[in-house]
């Protein structure tokens, strides 16, 4: 693996986001209160998310309790977990196979940044193959730092205008990413 | 094979009475189960609104201590970045000029000083490796962000602001440092 | 390993000419609770053969101990088996005071079963109310949860954290049992079993799940040794095998259990050795926590292993000097050789660790479960249907990061 | 259970192979065996089937890189357990770095596969009549054995640390 | 005819808006059984945690994956969607309102083979899982795919069954007349509903019930934890949501069916005290009450049991409630018999019964003379 660029997350929030319109307004809040998480979760991190979704946290009080394992139907991916360099190109494939609009969650000091774990076969943040909205510190997080992200997520989504998926900008990020554009 | 501790004991039973046959009996048991506990009250701690209980002794966010006087603590010996296994605080040490005995305990102070939080795995090791109880782990958590570099807490997101002092007596590792 | 007599096919015609299909399970299948890769080779729903590949999430932790002061380890094994992390790092604590011949007081042995029971509780219940999940019942398991939790908060009361606890360090614990532990300590053991007996009966006598589970993925105790079982998947086969019994480590010997045993290896063997082992595990903790002896929280006579408490470190020097000398790693180790095991949550976690007396370890090999008992599973699920070949995989509680390192 | 002592352990291996038996010592209580590279396999085979010492559990194969050590670089640990009399056994042999083979020991423990597999994958030793001789945990395009001393853990991406302060 | 096409939009809104509210009565009953809240975020209560979904869905990107067969990719959520709402349609959601000069039926249409049309509309909503799954291209989807033909199949057999033994004691395949049979609680001495009457058919219907619409215990053919989505595998954005939504449609029509058939559908004790439009409104409450009753036990259900295997499922299917309807079926038919007086000497009698050979049905009215006699 190479010398990666790093792009610093995605622009979204001072970019188009002050000049929504109503329906952009109705279809954010929507999309927010209704985000279906697929949990790409490999390690530590996966059983925090599980504890997450337990009674005592609760993220079905988001909405977000349906998991949905098909890409096809999940609009956050939620990544918790080491990603090695052998996993990258499905958590790339992975994230590729998921519709539009999507979002991507960083759970944990290895998916953010490969953590402790500064070895050669891990990657050093999963930002080096797929964008990254939000970013989740601790190892692992606890479930309240998985619930801020979340809610993060739904800052992000609910700013979101209908057009930002077809403009120029974020075809540019894809194409950073080495990503087509289905 | 021959019991290696005069211990053992079998468990499982794979006979099915009669009665565990006809489905029945354990579904209804099973669902009396659940139906009680939809009037039991819910266990969930709604996050955002209310929050949960930590341990005092919960490893969070870090915090660079002044002391009493104000003056930070650290004298940038660098024992904590050896003793961080995740390699995540970075610092350089200066040496304190004359004039500034208010700001500084000692003769050398930390004028960077870098924790990359996504890094940090909260072991608390840094912490335990402070010899001039310097830094210490909090109950609070570090939030999240959208950008990476926000990550990056220097000394203005990690040195405790003189008025709003965070309370860390409660950590069973502070000792008292005499006067 | 094709014409094991425990591998019987639930399906009557076996000479159905079918067209036969590869379908893979894995590597982000829901089923696999982790990452790993089974390519399946499948006549309908009959599994015909099953080929794993793993290392997804390898993070190469035997190099990266290589590379880390021996104090420094401690948070690194738990990334090891996640579920049970304080087992993991007392097995390595006391791996390390085998090393430089520690004898710890008793008070921590017993502190340290307790803290290591309550793991292997913690553990169990994320497996058995796995098991639960994977068959649909996802209740069962958001009632277990509540109970983790409450052992999370135990954790939390002692080290300060929930899951990758770093708990307790070389010749003691960092800190006593506070005050608030043993209030909840009490409360948990008390009303464990209530909620415990609850998830009990939801499952283990439900025709249905009895049904799914009764010759699931069974291994016979010969083939289990012979792949080098341990653990309570070994222990569901029939062979009552338990580290803490054959080489009593922490005081094990003092306390009074039985070992649970299966009888064919299957998934709802897997399951009841599980659900007594939570149970023993419980009256452990009874009998540790009622019979703690007075004393320190750590060995109070190797101040240049276990890091003097802070005040001495601002008053007195030689404790300054200790402290230095441990948090740089100076302080010289015996050279040798130690191999120590101790019972983790999914088998015999064993730690071999080559010292040259040098600040890290020379080569530190953990033994690690999963990664042994997992290259049985296509042995397990052949001939069986996919359904089996989820609750298979549940049951065996394959820890990715465990299996991978 | 019988109450078999190292020393008993180690005489009727002695009996058996003799000469091949290289080396042995106790640290920290568990027998540990040099032996002969070529004569492992007999020994293991013949440490399963014998009926007084029943050493019928292989606990764990790993491996071990000693630069220094000329001619003997490749160190293999087999763990042996013998679970009736409760007798923990280590069975190692030294390999040169040039040509790291040892024959392999699936035919005796079907759970060596995987193990031997990660030790070619660690440390390149090469296990004779291994039936599936690939890497396993780290990728296959990988063109080196990172267990050895010589690599660097690191990997070589990594931005945010500075290595002045880590003293490493 | 105006009232007709009222009735049908209402209807059809009503359906609509239940099932998507069932979503959200899942989601809560799943919660509160898991001593968690489940959502309430979006609105007060969650309220409009449905809407969100939908609008998130319609906004979704729509598209389809290589390999996949076009059309049928896309007609396969049409045709479970269509199936299950019409479905609906024969069902009598409350008493007749009386008008001076003609009563108006809360139905949409009284086929008077109600119960067939049921039957047979649903079969047909099993294509669309079938012709969805395979369209996909998916091996997984696959799965699901023949796991829901194979399963409809075998359950629709003792489901088909178990509704003969009531149209045996109705003589009717119209559902209007089934419920107007069970009219009020108690009459001639006994319940006069069809559960008090035949317990085994009904314990039949409700497994089969449960299977029909995959659900909890047998809802192999999504089986998250075994085929990730089964069927709807590679669906996303609005097709996905038109299976999930005809999931729910088809619950609904089935609690619908199970109270219509079993529980005296808008039928309650006391209900001749009241009349005109009061009786319809009560009436209709009181068939959604029963109705809505049966969705929680189906949820009830779903978030206790674990499922079955395929296996299993076809051994349950064609071993146990195939022979249990026909035995209780041929159960029925000898207390028929005997109560008609077929073992009797009685020659009126059995003139009489070998007169209802010649019924177009042929099933027996003269039952039907007998028991109904003070219904509409």
């Amino acid at each position: 693996m190479g010398k990666v660029e790093i792009i610093n997350g995605v622009e979204t929030i001072n970019g188009e986001g002050f000049q929504l319109t109503l329906l952009d307004k109705v279809i954010g809040a929507a999309r927010a209160n209704s985000v279906w998480p697929l949990p790409f979760a490999t390690s530590c991190c996966g059983i925090e998310y599980m504890g997450t979704m337990g009674s005592n946290y609760d993220v079905a009080r988001f909405g977000m309790e349906r998991m949905s394992f098909s890409p096809r139907q999940a609009d956050l991916l939620i990544v918790a977990g080491t990603i090695s360099k052998k996993l990258a190109p499905i958590l790339k494939q992975v994230y590729e196979q998921m519709a539009e609009p999507k979002w991507v969650l960083s759970v944990g000091a290895c998916a953010c940044s490969g953590g402790i774990f500064d070895t050669y076969s891990v990657l050093q943040g999963i930002d080096r193959v797929i964008p990254v909205d939000v970013y989740v510190p601790g190892c692992p997080p606890r479930p309240e730092q998985i619930i801020e992200g979340c809610m993060n997520i739904h800052r992000l989504v609910k700013s979101e205008s209908l057009r930002r998926r077809y403009s120029d900008e974020y075809k540019h990020l894809l194409k950073k990413y080495d990503l087509n554009d289905e | 094979m021959e019991s290696l501790s005069n211990r053992k004991k079998v468990v499982s039973n794979k006979k099915m009475t009669f009665m565990e046959k006809l489905y029945f009996p354990a579904i209804l048991g099973g669902m009396w189960i659940t139906f009680k506990h939809l009037f039991k009250k819910h266990n969930t701690v709604k996050y955002p609104e209310v929050k949960r209980e930590f341990a005092p002794v919960y490893r969070g966010q870090h915090v660079l201590k002044r002391d009493e006087e104000g003056r930070e603590n650290c004298t940038a010996c660098g024992l904590c970045a050896v003793a961080c296994p995740a390699e995540a605080i970075t610092m350089t040490s200066e040496e304190r000029k004359k004039g500034e005995e208010h700001l500084y305990r000692e003769e050398k102070y930390a004028a960077t000083y870098e924790i990359n939080m996504l890094r940090c795995i909260f072991c608390g090791l840094c912490e335990e490796a402070c010899p001039k109880e310097a830094i210490f782990l909090t109950d609070r958590l570090v939030p999240t962000y959208f950008e990476r570099n926000d990550f990056i807490y220097g000394k203005d997101k990690l040195v405790e602001p003189v008025d709003q002092r965070v309370d860390i007596s409660k950590r069973q590792l502070t000792g008292k440092r005499p006067a | 390993m094709s014409d094991t007599p425990t591998n019987k096919s639930l399906f009557a015609d076996e000479t159905i000419d079918g067209q036969i299909a590869t379908l893979n399970l894995g590597p982000t299948h829901p089923a696999t609770h982790g990452i790993f890769q089974n390519v399946l080779t499948v006549d309908g729903e009959k599994i015909l053969d099953s080929v794993q590949t793993v290392g997804y999430i390898h993070r190469a932790f035997e190099k990266l101990a290589e590379r880390r002061p021996y104090n420094q380890i401690t948070p690194i094994t738990d990334r090891l088996n996640y579920c049970s992390s304080p087992i993991n790092n007392m097995g390595w604590e006391m791996t390390m005071e085998k090393l430089i011949g520690v004898q710890v007081p008793k008070k921590v042995d017993y502190m340290r079963v307790i803290i290591m029971e309550l793991a292997r509780i913690a553990d169990h219940l994320v497996c058995n109310s796995v098991i639960g999940v994977d068959t649909g019942a996802l209740t069962g398991f958001t009632y277990m949860f509540q109970q983790r939790e409450l052992i999370y908060e135990l954790y939390e009361e002692v080290c300060g954290a929930r899951l990758t606890t770093n708990i307790g360090r070389i010749g003691g614990f960092e800190r006593d049992f506070s005050p608030t532990f043993h209030v909840k300590i009490k409360k948990f053991l008390k009303e464990f079993n209530k909620h415990f007996q609850e998830f009990d009966d939801l499952l283990l006598r439900n025709r249905i799940f009895m049904d799914r589970t009764i010759k699931a993925g069974p291994i016979s105790a010969e083939r289990a040794l012979d792949y080098g079982f341990t653990g309570p998947n070994l222990r569901a086969a029939g062979v009552d095998y338990d580290v803490r019994v054959m080489t009593p480590y922490s005081s094990y010997e003092d306390f009074d259990f039985i070992i649970p045993v299966g009888t064919q290896g299957d998934t709802y063997d897997r399951f009841c050795v599980r659900q007594e082992e939570v149970r023993q595990s419980l009256k452990i903790i009874e009998q540790a926590y009622d019979n703690m002896p007075e004393g320190k929280h750590f060995s109070p006579d190797v101040p240049e292993f276990y890091l003097p408490p802070k005040a001495d470190v601002y008053t007195k020097m030689e404790a300054l000097i200790y402290h230095f000398k441990i948090v740089m790693g100076e302080t010289p180790v015996p050279v040798g050789e130690v191999y120590h095991a101790v019972e983790g949550g999914n088998g015999e976690l064993g730690f071999h660790l080559i010292s040259d007396g040098g600040r890290t370890p020379y080569r530190l090999q953990f033994r690690r479960p999963c990664f042994i008992y997992y290259q049985a599973y296509p042995e397990m699920i052949k001939g069986q249907t996919i359904s089996d070949a989820v609750l298979t995989l549940s049951s065996l509680n394959v820890i990715a990061g465990e299996l991978d390192a | 259970m019988s109450n078999l002592t190292n020393e008993a352990v180690l005489t009727r291996i002695q009996e058996k192979f003799g000469e091949a038996v290289r080396n042995h010592e106790e640290p920290y209580g568990l027998l540990t065996i040099e032996i002969q590279a070529d004569k492992t396999h007999d020994l293991i085979a013949w440490l399963k089937t014998d009926e007084v010492l029943k050493v019928s559990f292989l606990t764990l194969i790993g491996g071990a890189h000693f630069p220094n050590d000329k001619g003997r670089e490749i160190c293999v640990n087999y763990h042996l357990h013998s679970l009736v009399n409760n007798v923990r056994l280590r069975v190692r042999a030294f390999l040169p770095i040039e040509n790291p083979s040892i024959q392999s020991i699936t035919d005796i423990y079907v759970g060596a596969d995987w193990q031997e597999r990660e030790s070619y994958d660690f440390f390149g030793i090469i296990f004779e009549g291994h039936p599936n001789l690939t890497r396993i945990l780290n990728e296959d395009s990988m063109d080196y054995f990172p267990m050895r001393k010589e690599y660097h853990l690191e990997d070589a991406t990594r931005e945010d640390k500075d290595d002045r302060f880590f003293g490493r | 005819m105006i009232i007709k096409l009222i009735i049908v939009v209402a209807l059809f809104a009503i359906t609509l808006g239940i099932a998507a509210y069932l979503t959200l009565m899942e989601r809560k009953v799943a919660a509160w059984m898991q001593d968690r809240i489940g959502p309430d975020r979006a609105g007060p209560f969650g309220l409009l945690q449905p809407l969100a979904d939908g609008g998130k869905m319609f906004f979704k990107e729509d598209f389809r994956p290589t390999n996949a067969d076009k059309w049928l990719f896309i007609i396969g959520p049409g045709i479970a969607m269509f199936t299950s709402l019409i479905t609906g349609a024969v069902i009598p959601w409350a008493p007749a309102i009386q008008m001076a000069t003609e009563s108006i039926a809360i139905q949409v249409a009284d086929v008077n083979i109600g119960i067939l049309f049921i039957m047979g509309a649903v079969s047909i909503g099993v294509y669309g899982i079938m012709i969805g799954g395979w369209a996909s291209n998916n091996k997984f989807a696959l799965f699901g795919a023949i796991r829901a033909s194979s399963q409809m199949i075998s359950y629709e057999l003792a489901m088909g069954v178990s509704v003969i033994t009531i149209v045996m004691m109705t003589g009717s395949l119209s559902l209007n007349k089934i419920v107007d049979m069970q009219h009020g609680f108690w009459q001639d001495g006994w319940f006069s509903w069809n559960v008090f009457k035949q317990p085994i058919c009904f314990v039949v219907f409700l497994i089969t019930a449960l299977a029909e619409c995959n659900r909890a215990p047998f809802d192999l053919p999504e089986c998250e934890s075994e085929l990730i989505g089964g069927y709807h595998t590679e669906y996303g954005a609005m097709k996905l949501g038109f299976f999930l939504f005809a999931e729910y449609v088809n619950m609904f029509i089935s609690c619908a069916v199970i109270s219509a058939l079993f529980f005296g559908g808008y039928n309650f004790p006391g209900m001749d005290h009241f009349s005109g439009l009061t009786l319809t409104i009560l009436g209709g409450l009181v068939f959604f009450a029963k109705t809505f009753f049966f969705i929680f036990v189906f949820m009830w259900i779903r978030w206790t049991l674990p499922r079955f295997r395929y296996d299993q499922l076809m051994h349950i299917g064609w071993k146990k409630m195939i022979p249990l309807a026909l035995i209780n079926l041929l159960i029925t038919g000898v207390v028929i018999a005997y109560t008609e007086g077929w073992f009797s000497k009685n020659k009126d009698s059995e003139s009489a019964s070998n007169a209802k050979v010649e019924q177009p049905l042929g099933v027996n009215t003269s039952l039907e003379k007998t028991k109904t006699g003070n219904s509409l």
